[in-house]
């Protein structure tokens, strides 16, 4: 498919990644848009969870921020957040959790919360929210970030979520009961943990992407997996519904708000 | 019972409490925090989940000397510019931050809504934040000798609510997305609700959300109280105002006088709205 | 996903089997017991806050080793004879006790919901039950030094609750008076809900109470399966019962007559509520 | 007022101890018909709590079980039962708590669990429900039990509720949050804490009951009070409203109830 961006690839590689009826912690942004695609597309069944507290949530666009209105009206029911954490999360019931990260280095473990030194950063990020317990427990974590030397990294800033640690068992060994990061989508392709060592390797690659490329995008010396696959573009139904989905949601966000202002006299 | 918002922020938060503002995207309570800034409190110890745009007006303006948080920034827009020039450059003063996951947080508001010193959790495994924040520490289970993560409770000198409904007695029903408003109400010494309607009587609950009226220490009625954020029944969020308000903070100057124009110089939440419709049109 | 109750009874208790049925007065899935009783299920490990009637029908009919409860009596009326036959002279055959109070097993059935080894509360202090439990024990806030109970969390192999209704996804909605179903049905290891309704399609839920159709294993709709409990919006508690039950239960022979006429030789809950007509007649 | 039993006299005595606007979590039977009977009278903003959930319930007639439809249906709300014992009565946020017991014993420990030794008792009591806690954190306890030397015991069989432990001191030094039992109504008038010993004296009277009926009907040798009281009789209106609630409960409860028994043929 000719003329879809790399963002639209990113999401659709994502989206392809999501089983029908798996439980689905999202975070915001690219995420977001991969899961609804999938539920828009060949995972109807597909039961979305919002830290906001939103379950089987089937948004028509994409939320701004996690607790949206349109969230919740869509919503099989909205529970309190600490229920959301303990009750879900924690509880191993659920499948699979999507995160962004600052920085992921190459065993998976993930930074958002400083750039440089905690005590006197020079980029203080958001911090954690979510994801230091998403990628405990969620059982495969996803992880979609765009690829540069200043994200993918030889050595973070700080380890905001744990992937594979050091690496060589060490996360299994730990005892985390979740699986850890089983894909990082990023702009040229895909990266996966290598069985034995856990390090992330290159396993596909966007069909205008190329190795080199991708090697060029990463911090460290990115190991190449026995044999690299080809990601296909997004089909046309992919990229309408995607395209559909976004449309619609700059139109619901461009609607402009009428301020709570009751006339003057009125309560 | 019965408070303007005025008197309730006068009578309830002392310079140097902790106070929390609740409300996760939704029935954020910005008009009281445009009136913790109109009143020029100092010292506060901030706590919130998601410190947002009224946390960035509070630190910028110079309220607070500590953060409790989990996630501080503009949601689906990016930084908190006031928070991050607390955090990087100590503007207009040091920024004290005990920070958190959400889960963690979550588990500290319900111990403190439990009144239990501690809440426990499988999480922070594997991250450099229990390096980091010495409120992080582990606990053994008596039976399986595991250790799990422990955080102290959190019980707040103030919690700030905002919500739909109260009725004649001082009952308070919310619905809607939640966060964790209703264990920040529920662990607080003193808790003040803004809402937008009173009513004589709630209508029957049954499982719904409500606060009793013997939890509840001040009701102000407060229309329009949670935007920019939204009330669910009410009005939208303002998504447009987040998006600004990324240009407005940048800058220490801009922010400043933005905050000089709508909130130092307007009397009440009903003049800031009001200012920014002039702003608007 | 959706089954008899024959098979859903079958298919899921097995010999030996930890098993909750709960609902506080309010859905007390009496049905589900009744078929348990036809099987013939032995060793199971019961447990529940306040055994009721039809634990007392389980207890005397011999399906129980064992009992995890904090209050077992007949709400109102006096004691379950069947239960305290049991306890007292080991009849049909000894029955081991763990025994809590209301806010210990709730702290147990949270724990369990959240998949924590342990539950902590501020409880039993001063009472001889931790010295007869050795389930009760204590834990030490790693801040402030205090000593707190513990008690380990209950994950029951098998929940069964009754609940109003549930859609053609398995969501079940309940309402009305909870007791711990909720936490009990999110700790269990297997799901099953008999229901009053099967519907197309849920009402919008909100903050309403729901057990989504992923963590549901099985649902039986089983018209008048709380009977004589009752079902909010579908028929009221059958307090007349509840008492006939004390003269029944009394002794052992009454007690077996009446599970044979009524329980072991009916098919099924429709033909158990039939008897019981033609027995009122 | 003549021709009111002791049962009565004892609700009514109950009652009067409960001020307006008291949050209250109440135990069934006695307790319930004393706190209703208070909130029909002089204390319409009584706020009752049962241990099923309901909060601030207004029952029209008693309820048979703790869990009937009616607290249900006139509640403020209904939560969890987790949420009442952890967020309400752990939280230090209920004033009263109303106790029925067994066995009671000097220091107002309670016991509801078992008559005899506790692996082979005579008499396998229900057991402990939420008395425990409700002892421990209710900022006042009342306990309602009618008297007699098998129930007024010198040693109970099992402490299943702590009031004041040996006395002396020994619950505030245990550092229990809550105060304890400040009062037990029972068939010949009322009994209360000694300020320092805190052994339970006689401190009033019903009009027709004696020093002498009081301390035949207990297990241990009686304190009395330096001033005992004389309970007065119900009014008119107290009786008549518990009367009338009464009969209302009654008759709900003979109202015969349908079994949920569909038509043949139908789901």
């Amino acid at each position: 498919m000719s003329g879809c961006s790399r963002n639209e690839w990113m999401t659709v590689a994502a989206a392809r990644l999501l089983r029908d009826k798996s439980v689905c912690f999202v975070g915001i942004g690219l995420p977001s848009a991969a899961c609804n695609l999938a539920r828009l597309t060949h995972a109807p069944g597909l039961v979305l969870i919002y830290e906001s507290g939103t379950i089987g949530t089937r948004p028509q666009v994409l939320p701004l921020s996690i607790g949206d209105g349109e969230l919740a009206e869509t919503a099989a029911y909205v529970v309190p957040l600490p229920e959301v954490f303990s009750y879900y999360l924690q509880a191993g019931r659920v499948d699979i959790g999507f995160l962004g990260a600052a920085q992921i280095d190459r065993y998976g473990n993930l930074n958002s919360t400083v750039i440089g030194p905690y005590d006197l950063p020079t980029t203080r990020l958001p911090g954690a929210g979510g994801a230091p317990e998403i990628a405990l427990h969620a059982r495969q974590v996803f992880v979609m970030a765009k690829a540069s030397k200043r994200s993918f990294v030889e050595r973070l800033d700080f380890c905001t979520s744990a992937g594979y640690l050091d690496g060589y068992g060490a996360r299994a060994r730990g005892g985390a009961p979740g699986g850890g990061p089983r894909a990082v989508i990023t702009d040229f392709g895909m990266l996966a943990p290598h069985p034995q060592t856990d390090e992330l390797q290159l396993v596909a690659l966007f069909a205008d992407a190329s190795v080199e490329e991708a090697c060029a995008a990463v911090g460290w010396p990115l190991a190449l997996a026995d044999a690299i696959d080809t990601i296909a573009p997004p089909t046309p139904h992919e990229l309408d519904t995607l395209r559909a989905l976004f449309a619609r949601t700059r139109e619901a966000h461009a609607c402009p708000v009428h301020l709570p202002l009751a006339p003057e006299g009125l309560p | 019972m019965f408070f303007s918002l005025a008197d309730a922020i006068h009578d309830y938060i002392t310079d140097g409490a902790s106070v929390a503002l609740e409300g996760f995207t939704h029935l954020i309570p910005f008009a009281a925090g445009h009136e913790i800034i109109r009143q020029r409190k100092r010292g506060l110890h901030l706590i919130r989940m998601t410190p947002d745009l009224v946390y960035d007006q509070m630190i910028g303006m110079g309220c607070a000397r500590k953060l409790t948080f989990s996630w501080g920034g503009n949601p689906g827009v990016g930084s908190l510019h006031r928070l991050r020039d607390a955090v990087e450059h100590q503007w207009p003063n040091p920024l004290e931050l005990d920070e958190h996951s959400h889960a963690g947080m979550a588990a500290a508001f319900c111990a403190g809504a439990a009144r239990l010193p501690f809440g426990t959790l499988r999480g922070y495994a594997g991250t450099d934040l229990p390096a980091r924040n010495p409120n992080i520490r582990s606990v053994t289970c008596p039976f399986t000798g595991e250790s799990l993560a422990a955080v102290p409770a959190i019980n707040p000198d103030v919690t700030i609510l905002h919500a739909q409904r109260a009725d004649r007695e001082g009952n308070v029903a919310i619905e809607g997305i939640l966060g964790a408003a209703r264990e920040a109400a529920l662990a607080a010494h003193t808790l003040i609700v803004t809402v937008e309607e009173l009513v004589e009587e709630l209508p029957p609950a049954m499982n719904a959300i409500v606060l009793p009226h013997w939890i509840v220490t001040a009701v102000v009625h407060c229309p329009g109280g949670a935007y920019p954020s939204y009330a669910r029944g009410h009005y939208t969020r303002d998504n447009s105002f987040y998006q600004r308000w990324d240009t407005v903070a940048r800058e220490r100057d801009d922010f400043l006088a933005w905050m000089e124009q709508h909130v130092l110089r307007t009397s009440d939440h009903r003049a800031f709205l009001t200012g920014l419709t002039r702003a608007d049109g």
